[in-house]
């Protein structure tokens, strides 16, 4: 296992904390893809993230030799899929911190998930007159699902401005949090902009003004260590694509409190006790929201992968990340150009920039004929494009097995862009 | 050093067009006109026409929009191509173009095809960029049946 | 590839067949799994089936050489995650026949699909004085979510009694279609009992009484050829694992003119054409109701199930499952004190029976110990085992890969359970 | 020929209790009372209790209820059991029961366990059927608990 071989001293020169971290790039089967004839550079970790080989062979593994459905049967594969899917759903609790796995409910993904909250916490609570906070920096996911149970109950979502520099207004939202606030709902970090969010301090303050608290984590658990006890918040959704585990699965952690009392979502199979014709009695947790064959590959696939990033030196990691940053910033700067949407200083390994004079679209192609894999558009945020009055962005995002010669190769096609299209040169 | 298939999808031509659009104003007046819209990147256009009743001339065309560089210069390039056309010479050309980018097998040898409208056979290589060629001249279709809005999902 | 060499000239003869198709055996590597030192028998084919290794490489590769997030990207990986997962949508559209792709909607499993009409089609439509019908053997899946959905409208969930011998009562179904029914949802094939339902009749009738038709398709997919169009169900709904998929994935089919006209379900991206605070635009068919990163190696993985399924000689298949039906009734039926539930005339692959004098759970445990993984329980159907008068009964299901050797596996082991018991022995 | 694995699960007195439960009856009486569910396979029972107030002695207990053989028998054994035992005694053989079959490390010997409950260690190999050997034992905890309903997901 390439994992042991990294927990070795700490060192903090970025090029061999690099050096330390590239044999990881050997469980990831697709870095070594060509793509039109160059080495791939995945820059696109934002939107999916890669999958390392264990994640990949535990899934076929579990395919290949433990496949039947779960929690009914009492014959051995019946058992043994159950215990791989409860061992997963173990491996999950762990790696969030939670504190029971009552409140680790497995979803389709953080889009469900947040789908769910609003529909199973919200409906039956809000109603005319409460208010539902957003970031003017969420993804259409964390936004969506309130507008639409906003025109259901007749509640009103309000928008928590941002600054220049891509960081929520803390004076704003201190003013707008008040009796009327039911709940906050903000991402953990921003897929657009990068932006870290101090949501301890955000949950914190919501509590105190009576607000329940709902973080959209998709960004956040392939880069930060997250501890949902310490965070304190009420809700916590993330995707498991997004953290180098299968697409098709993600989590919603809750507290106890708050899902024991919520109605079930779906109806189905597994998510009740009994049923008649006349009277139905659900499960308990995490059962009541489980409804039918859930996502079992998926789910023993995500704990596969969160296994694989416990077994790392995640503070490595970070430090490496935060290199890659560091220097992504600086050349990218230096492109004739080139300016930088979301500065906050507490970021991850995300930059998304707009080159004068050249649409994103183009940029999009032009370095993917150069083998560099980058997301063009609205990053499904596009009140974040409102708010810096840009129709798109090119954005890279990086995870921890990109390296600084990959960060040349986007810095060089982008002084290529320029060149083709005859914009910001010298003169 | 640029790839072959950039340079061919980037001709000196569309970059052009690109930079500077041709008939891209809001005319005063307009017989037919429509919003042109890709939510896949978010281009946007609203093409105008004047056409002539009696003749199905289309007199005159414009364009406004944001776009990607492929979208702008297919719009632009549309305007010179359409403009004194009848409506049903505009419609064989939209026809042209659309089977041209979109790869289709049919009759026409490459000859046959306005160079002009050549430029944007690259295109076909790269699906996610067809529509973003396409999209003005989906516009133009909308606007010329009465439809006000087009989206190319 | 095995496939090719079954599609000879016909063959009658049930050895003849079962040779045929013996080799198929070799494509699911789970098949030669040993259980507590015996040949895995698996008859738990209604529950799960297994997946060949076409469709487990199939995900694998995907994984390891294509994946990416789909739909907004202009690189080539995500280009050619998008080509895959639509081109999936394609070999699934045309599996079941469906005029259009943008009928065909992916969603996290059948449940997920029938919860899906239940909200968007039902819970705006309906209310006091409606009607929905149920039959009386249907899944949990095709009661819980109508339960909900006429607790939220004050519709009225009826029943549609089965005979002694488990087919739908024609007579009681006609009499109780009237003008305020609005709903009929039945499923194709039953779960617990085998039945094969008269669907294109009810639909028929249903449309007559201007009622819709939501047909459960979980257990037909993997044996019956579907044609929506020749049926002209409203709705059809099925999921990956009952087809030799994967798990997380499933179909909603619904016709055109009912799913334009429906709200979208869940908020997301994906589903919008625009978002802005003040307004948001809905998508088109099918990303209106795909909210959110799809499962997209899932897809892919379920379009190669129905590339592998189509790949085969369906008719062949059809009739070795009647083949091992009739034999593993014959042979059942003269186990001392066994009873089948479910005798309809019209029966797919499913023999559930209940053993006097031995509780199912403790047939199913000692089953496993001889190899046999057969399910007990009530299999989500409660309603049909009130019907019934029986706590719970044991249920052998059989796919096309199964083999008359292993009815006889369950027989004998169905013996030895009497022995152990000391029941039902001859005097 | 059955496996040892089987024959080891259904020993002879499970066999013999399954078949002629002992106190199955619901009695004139009683002090306690609790219902017992477990759903993964459908199996309830009732368990009915007198516990004398002073003394804290379970003076009479008894069930109904339908279930497999393992879960019937050892309602059957919990009843023999605890009979004329006080309330911490049947407390702390739940304990030792629920530790062996949940296959729990304790200071225990094996010889500490009572042989009627020690029949029941086989199924700490068979997860899908703990909570059968211990649903009678839960629903009597519940009840000496004043809990009314139990189920054992
Ligand atoms: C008839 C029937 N309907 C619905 C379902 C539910 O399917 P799923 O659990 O995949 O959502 C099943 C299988 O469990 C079934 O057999
Ligand atoms: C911040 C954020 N929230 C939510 C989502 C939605 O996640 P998913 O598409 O996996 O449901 C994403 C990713 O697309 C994201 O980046």
């Amino acid at each position: 296992m390439s994992q042991a071989a990294i927990k070795t001293e700490t060192v903090h020169n970025p090029d061999q904390i690099q050096k330390q971290l590239k044999n990881l790039r050997d469980d990831f089967p697709i870095l070594s893809r060509k793509i039109n004839g160059r080495e791939l550079v995945y820059l696109d970790n934002a939107a999916s993230t890669q999958l390392p080989k264990q994640v990949i062979e535990t899934v076929s593994a579990y395919h290949e030799f433990h496949h039947s459905n779960v929690h009914r049967g009492v014959h051995t594969l019946s058992q043994e899929a159950t215990d791989l899917y409860e061992e997963a759903r173990e491996q999950i609790r762990s790696f969030i911190n939670a504190p029971s796995l009552k409140e680790v409910i497995i979803t389709s993904g953080t889009t469900d998930a947040i789908n769910l909250v609003s529909r199973c916490y919200g409906e039956p609570r809000f109603g005319k007159g409460d208010v539902i906070l957003v970031s003017n920096m969420e993804h259409h996911a964390n936004i969506v699902p309130w507008h639409m149970l906003a025109e259901k109950t007749g509640a009103e979502m309000k928008v928590i401005p941002i600054t220049d520099e891509g960081s929520i207004d803390m004076d704003a939202y201190r003013a707008l949090l008040g009796p009327d606030v039911k709940m906050v709902a903000v991402n953990h970090i921003s897929n657009a902009l990068g932006t870290i969010n101090p949501v301890k301090e955000i949950t914190d303050l919501a509590h105190k003004a009576g607000a329940v608290v709902m973080i959209d984590g998709a960004q956040a658990v392939g880069h930060e260590l997250v501890d949902v006890q310490a965070l304190n918040c009420d809700f916590y959704a993330f995707s498991g694509h997004k953290m180098h585990g299968p697409t098709g699965i993600g989590i919603l952690y809750g507290k106890e409190e708050l899902l024991k009392e919520m109605k079930p979502n779906r109806g189905g199979g597994d998510m009740i006790l009994s049923v008649s014709f006349g009277e139905i009695t659900y499960a308990g947790l995490p059962a009541k929201f489980e409804a039918g064959t859930p996502p079992i590959a998926q789910a023993i696939g995500l704990g596969a992968a969160a296994k694989y990033l416990s077994g790392l030196d995640r503070d490595l990691m970070y430090q490496h990340e935060q290199n890659l940053l560091k220097y992504a910033t600086d050349k990218l700067s230096s492109v004739p150009g080139l300016r930088i949407i979301g500065t906050s200083p507490e970021k991850t390994s995300i930059v998304s920039f707009v080159l004068d004079g050249v649409h994103p679209h183009d940029i999009g192609t032009i370095l993917d004929e150069n083998g560099v894999a980058v997301r063009t558009g609205h990053h499904c945020a596009q009140p974040v494009m409102e708010r810096y009055n840009v129709p798109a962005t090119t954005r890279a995002s990086m995870a921890f097995y990109n390296t600084f010669s990959e960060i040349d190769a986007l810095y060089d096609s982008l002084l290529k862009v320029n060149e083709l299209f005859d914009v910001n040169q010298p003169n | 050093m640029l790839t072959s298939r950039t340079k061919n999808l980037y001709q000196e031509l569309i970059l052009e067009h690109n930079k500077k659009p041709r008939n891209y104003r809001v005319p005063e007046t307009s017989s037919h006109q429509a919003k042109g819209h890709n939510p896949l990147c978010g281009d946007k256009l609203d093409v105008y026409l004047s056409v002539d009743e009696e003749s199905s001339t289309i007199s005159d065309v414009s364009f406004i929009g944001d776009g990607c560089a492929i979208s702008k210069a297919s719009a632009s390039i549309m305007t010179t191509m359409v403009k004194g056309k009848s409506v049903e010479e505009a419609q064989s050309l939209f026809k042209m173009f659309h089977d041209m980018t979109t790869g289709k097998e049919t009759d026409v040898t490459e000859d046959q095809i306005p160079s002009r409208l050549r430029v944007f056979a690259g295109v076909k290589d790269l699906p996610a960029r067809v529509k973003c060629a396409t999209l003005a001249w989906h516009t133009l279709d909308a606007a010329l049946q009465g439809e006000e809005k087009i989206s190319t999902e």
